[in-house]
């Protein structure tokens, strides 16, 4: 019953709204470099700061990469919905016959794939340049890929609660670091035992366990977020 | 017996940390009719509308859509209602066409095509020109073509004709006469007046505090 | 049964509990003067001293109920968020509001105590241990609610925003807590647990007990008089307020 | 029965002493804080209740009769 769009990029309004936010993100392509250059700057203030040596850096390296992606993660996640707040399009989802939870899905999604992917395809660059031993670089991709997703899922319902608030990125990240960290101390841990020599799957299975529940909880607290922000 | 009323609200109050912006609003809006809320800036024309528009709950008061109590046919009233605000909703990073795109997939249309929507609105040639580029009139005359392809029974609109000029007013006071002759309902606020004759008033300083 | 429900419907408006609680203030700060004094006199000089810790250990006596009451005390401002999202009570809002400080001390309280624990313990003030650290997690989300509590401009729009966070915060409580533990026990094999509490000596337990019935009682004096102070003045502008002292 | 002999040696608790008290004295000043901030707070809105009451009916008395000096 709803008209033919003119890209056929498969209708309905998950998709439209998931295309929507993909063609904005694209379209800022500068901006979306932005987590990439912070992630490997970061990276070098390791060295300069604690030492050079490859060993002091292998050690360091699983922690200290899955910090620096959380991090990226965070910088990037107070632009989910603030474009939208701003131009007035935020107002139409929240009154839109659609299920809220699932156009915020597709956002989150987007959002995902601009910044949570891109910092998990990068993050062997800085395990080569920290001395991350071999073993280790699978298991980083696989935490990552989980971890950064789970990352951009909870950050979701922070960005969602500050949207409406001037200046709110830093009060986000007080919100959602703790909610963060069950995430870091399994995905750094996976990566730490890979090195190590384990075997992470057990490690990883429960990453992929909290990216599940997040998938089942944040939708619908980000969707009741969204509303409060539009009421203040 | 005149028909049952479209939109029906009685004693409508909204307060903001207990001050009170305005109470006791009643209105009834019959099939074919527009209404226009009038009142000076600041007086909550728009917390009104956004009340209405159900992006904002009322403090008090009940609101019944088509005789039933709108908290129960949610999702109906809001697939069967057109909000365009201030801000029109419309994304500058993307063109005309792509925004219309994503508004027509959440919303559900008429079965106007986004091209024929967009050059009724006068915005021929201008379908994949990014918004950004386009002047206050045009990108207002973007969130102004969705009016053209909603299925909505109700338009509420604020502001609609700002930056408009004398002509596309003209277009549009067209498209709402055809939109209330169909026995639909408008909800409006403007500071320009409107050429449409079945339109009612509400002074909303009678209800401020 | 109906006098019940008329009963709590009654203690839900805000003026009733206002009154209701009043006439509770008394005993409820005699029987926490009572139970402190006894508590304290009883474990700083009467308890014995424990075979390895000596004397340090009697800082248990308020670094247990300190934490006890900061967890509970976090559940106790998320359900009160959920009552005021659920039935818009505003009174349970303002239950939450009085909550989020409250807790957030009391967790400051267990920190602070915790860490002069470990001095004499294990030589140095902060040590990341799994009960400790968590403990620094829960205090972060106390402070997120608080933060959230007061960046809105409007005082409906905090309310719901901070009941939200605490409702998520509450079911990510288990989750903190277990993978602190896991990641705790991964990195440090068995050493002295803070406080193998179960393993307490009676003589110890006891004034234990009395200490956390004591913080128990203190919490609830403490949240009806924040709570009544809320509902002063939100209903400052109100016929009944006026009645208090004008007359 | 008491574990310490003195009064002195209570308080010095075989060195750990400086320990026990200064973890006693800050949860005591957090629990007073914790009492005492709802009761000036609740006494400065009754204050500024009554003061409002106050200034309500100094404005209150009809404009015509002679203004008298503020109370």
């Amino acid at each position: 019953m709803s008209t033919e769009g003119d890209a056929s990029l498969g209708s309905g309004p998950f998709s439209a709204i998931f295309v929507r936010d993909l063609r904005v993100a694209l379209r800022h392509r500068g901006e979306l470099a932005n987590p990439l250059v912070f992630f490997l700057m970061v990276a070098t203030l390791v060295p300069l700061g604690i030492s050079p040596e490859s060993s002091v850096l292998t050690l360091l390296a699983p922690g200290m990469i899955w910090v620096m992606a959380l991090l990226a993660s965070l910088l990037s996640t107070e632009s989910l919905f603030l474009s939208d707040f701003r131009d007035g399009s935020l107002e139409q989802l929240v009154i839109s016959p659609q299920p809220l939870w699932l156009l915020v899905l597709a956002k989150v999604l987007a959002h995902w794939l601009v910044t949570g992917l891109p910092l998990t395809l990068f993050a062997p660059l800085l395990g080569v340049m920290l001395a991350l031993p071999a073993e280790g670089f699978v298991t980083l991709i696989a935490s990552l890929a989980m971890g950064t997703a789970a990352l951009s899922m909870i950050g979701s319902v922070g960005a969602a609660l500050t949207v409406a608030i001037p200046r709110g990125g830093l009060l986000l990240s007080l919100i959602v670091m703790p909610l963060y960290m069950p995430v870091l101390i399994f995905g750094a841990t996976a990566v730490q035992q890979a090195v190590d020599g384990f075997s992470a799957s057990g490690t990883l299975a429960i990453l992929g366990a909290l990216f599940a529940f997040s998938c089942m909880v944040t939708p619908f607290a980000a969707a009741g977020a969204l509303r409060i922000s539009l009421h203040g | 017996m005149n028909p049952a009323p479209l939109l029906e609200c009685k004693d409508i109050a909204f307060e903001r940390d207990d001050l009170p912006l305005f109470s006791g609003v009643s209105l009834q809006l019959l099939p074919g009719q527009a209404i226009q809320v009038k009142g000076a800036n600041g007086v909550g024309k728009t917390t009104l509308l956004r009340i209405l528009s159900t992006s904002l709950q009322a403090s008090a008061g009940v609101v019944l859509w088509k005789g039933e109590p709108l908290s129960r046919r949610l999702s109906e009233f809001r697939a069967d209602s057109l909000y365009i605000g201030h801000a029109s909703g419309v994304k500058l990073a993307l063109s005309p066409a792509q925004n219309l795109h994503w508004f027509f997939q959440v919303f559900p249309g008429n079965g106007v095509t986004i091209p024929d929507a967009l050059r009724r609105v006068g915005l021929e040639g201008f379908e994949d020109v990014p918004c950004n580029t386009l002047s206050a009139g045009q990108l207002r005359r973007v969130a102004l073509a969705r009016l053209y392809a909603s299925a909505a029974t109700l338009w509420i609109l604020d502001e609609p004709l700002t930056s408009i000029d004398v002509d596309g007013i003209g277009v549009m006071a067209q498209l709402m006469s055809n939109h209330l002759a169909a026995g639909n309902g408008i909800l409006m606020t403007s500071h320009q007046p409107l050429p449409l004759d079945n339109l009612h008033f509400l002074e909303l300083e009678r209800y401020v505090h | 049964m109906a006098s019940f429900y008329q009963w709590f419907h009654r203690l839900g408006a805000p003026k009733s509990f206002y009154f209701l609680t009043g006439k509770w203030l008394p005993w409820l700060a005699l029987a926490t003067g009572v139970l402190l004094v006894a508590g304290t006199v009883w474990g700083l000089g009467f308890a014995p001293q424990d075979a390895k810790q000596g004397n340090s250990y009697r800082i248990i006596f308020i670094h247990v109920p300190a934490a006890f009451l900061s967890l509970a005390g976090y559940y106790v401002m998320a359900v009160a968020g959920a009552i005021g999202l659920i039935w818009r009570m505003k009174l349970s809002f303002m239950v939450m509001k009085a909550a989020a400080p409250l807790g957030a001390a009391l967790t400051f309280v267990s920190l602070f105590t915790g860490a002069l624990w470990g001095k004499p313990t294990w030589g140095t003030y902060w040590v990341w241990d799994a009960r400790i650290t968590s403990m620094l997690v829960l205090f972060f989300l106390y402070l997120g609610v608080l933060a959230l509590q007061y960046a809105y401009r409007s005082g409906d729009a905090a309310n719901k925003a901070s009941a939200v966070l605490a409702l998520v915060g509450t079911v990510n409580i288990p989750i903190i807590y277990k993978s602190v533990d896991w990641w705790y026990t991964l990195h440090q094999p068995a050493t002295l647990k803070l406080t193998g509490a179960s393993t307490i000596h009676p003589e110890m337990l006891y004034p234990l007990l009395v200490m956390i019935a004591a913080f128990y009682c203190f919490y609830a004096l403490a949240l009806i008089l924040a709570t009544r102070a809320e509902i002063l003045h939100r209903e400052r502008r109100t016929a009944w307020v006026a009645e208090l002292d004008g007359g | 029965m008491f574990q310490f002999d003195s009064f002195a040696d209570f308080m010095t608790m075989d060195g750990h002493g400086v320990y026990v008290w200064v973890s006693y004295l800050i949860t005591l000043v957090v629990m007073v804080w914790l009492l005492v901030w709802p009761l000036v707070a609740s006494r400065h809105t009754r204050k500024a209740v009554r003061r409002g009451a106050a200034r309500q009916e100094r404005f209150a008395k009809p404009r015509g009769s002679a203004e008298e000096p503020d109370g």
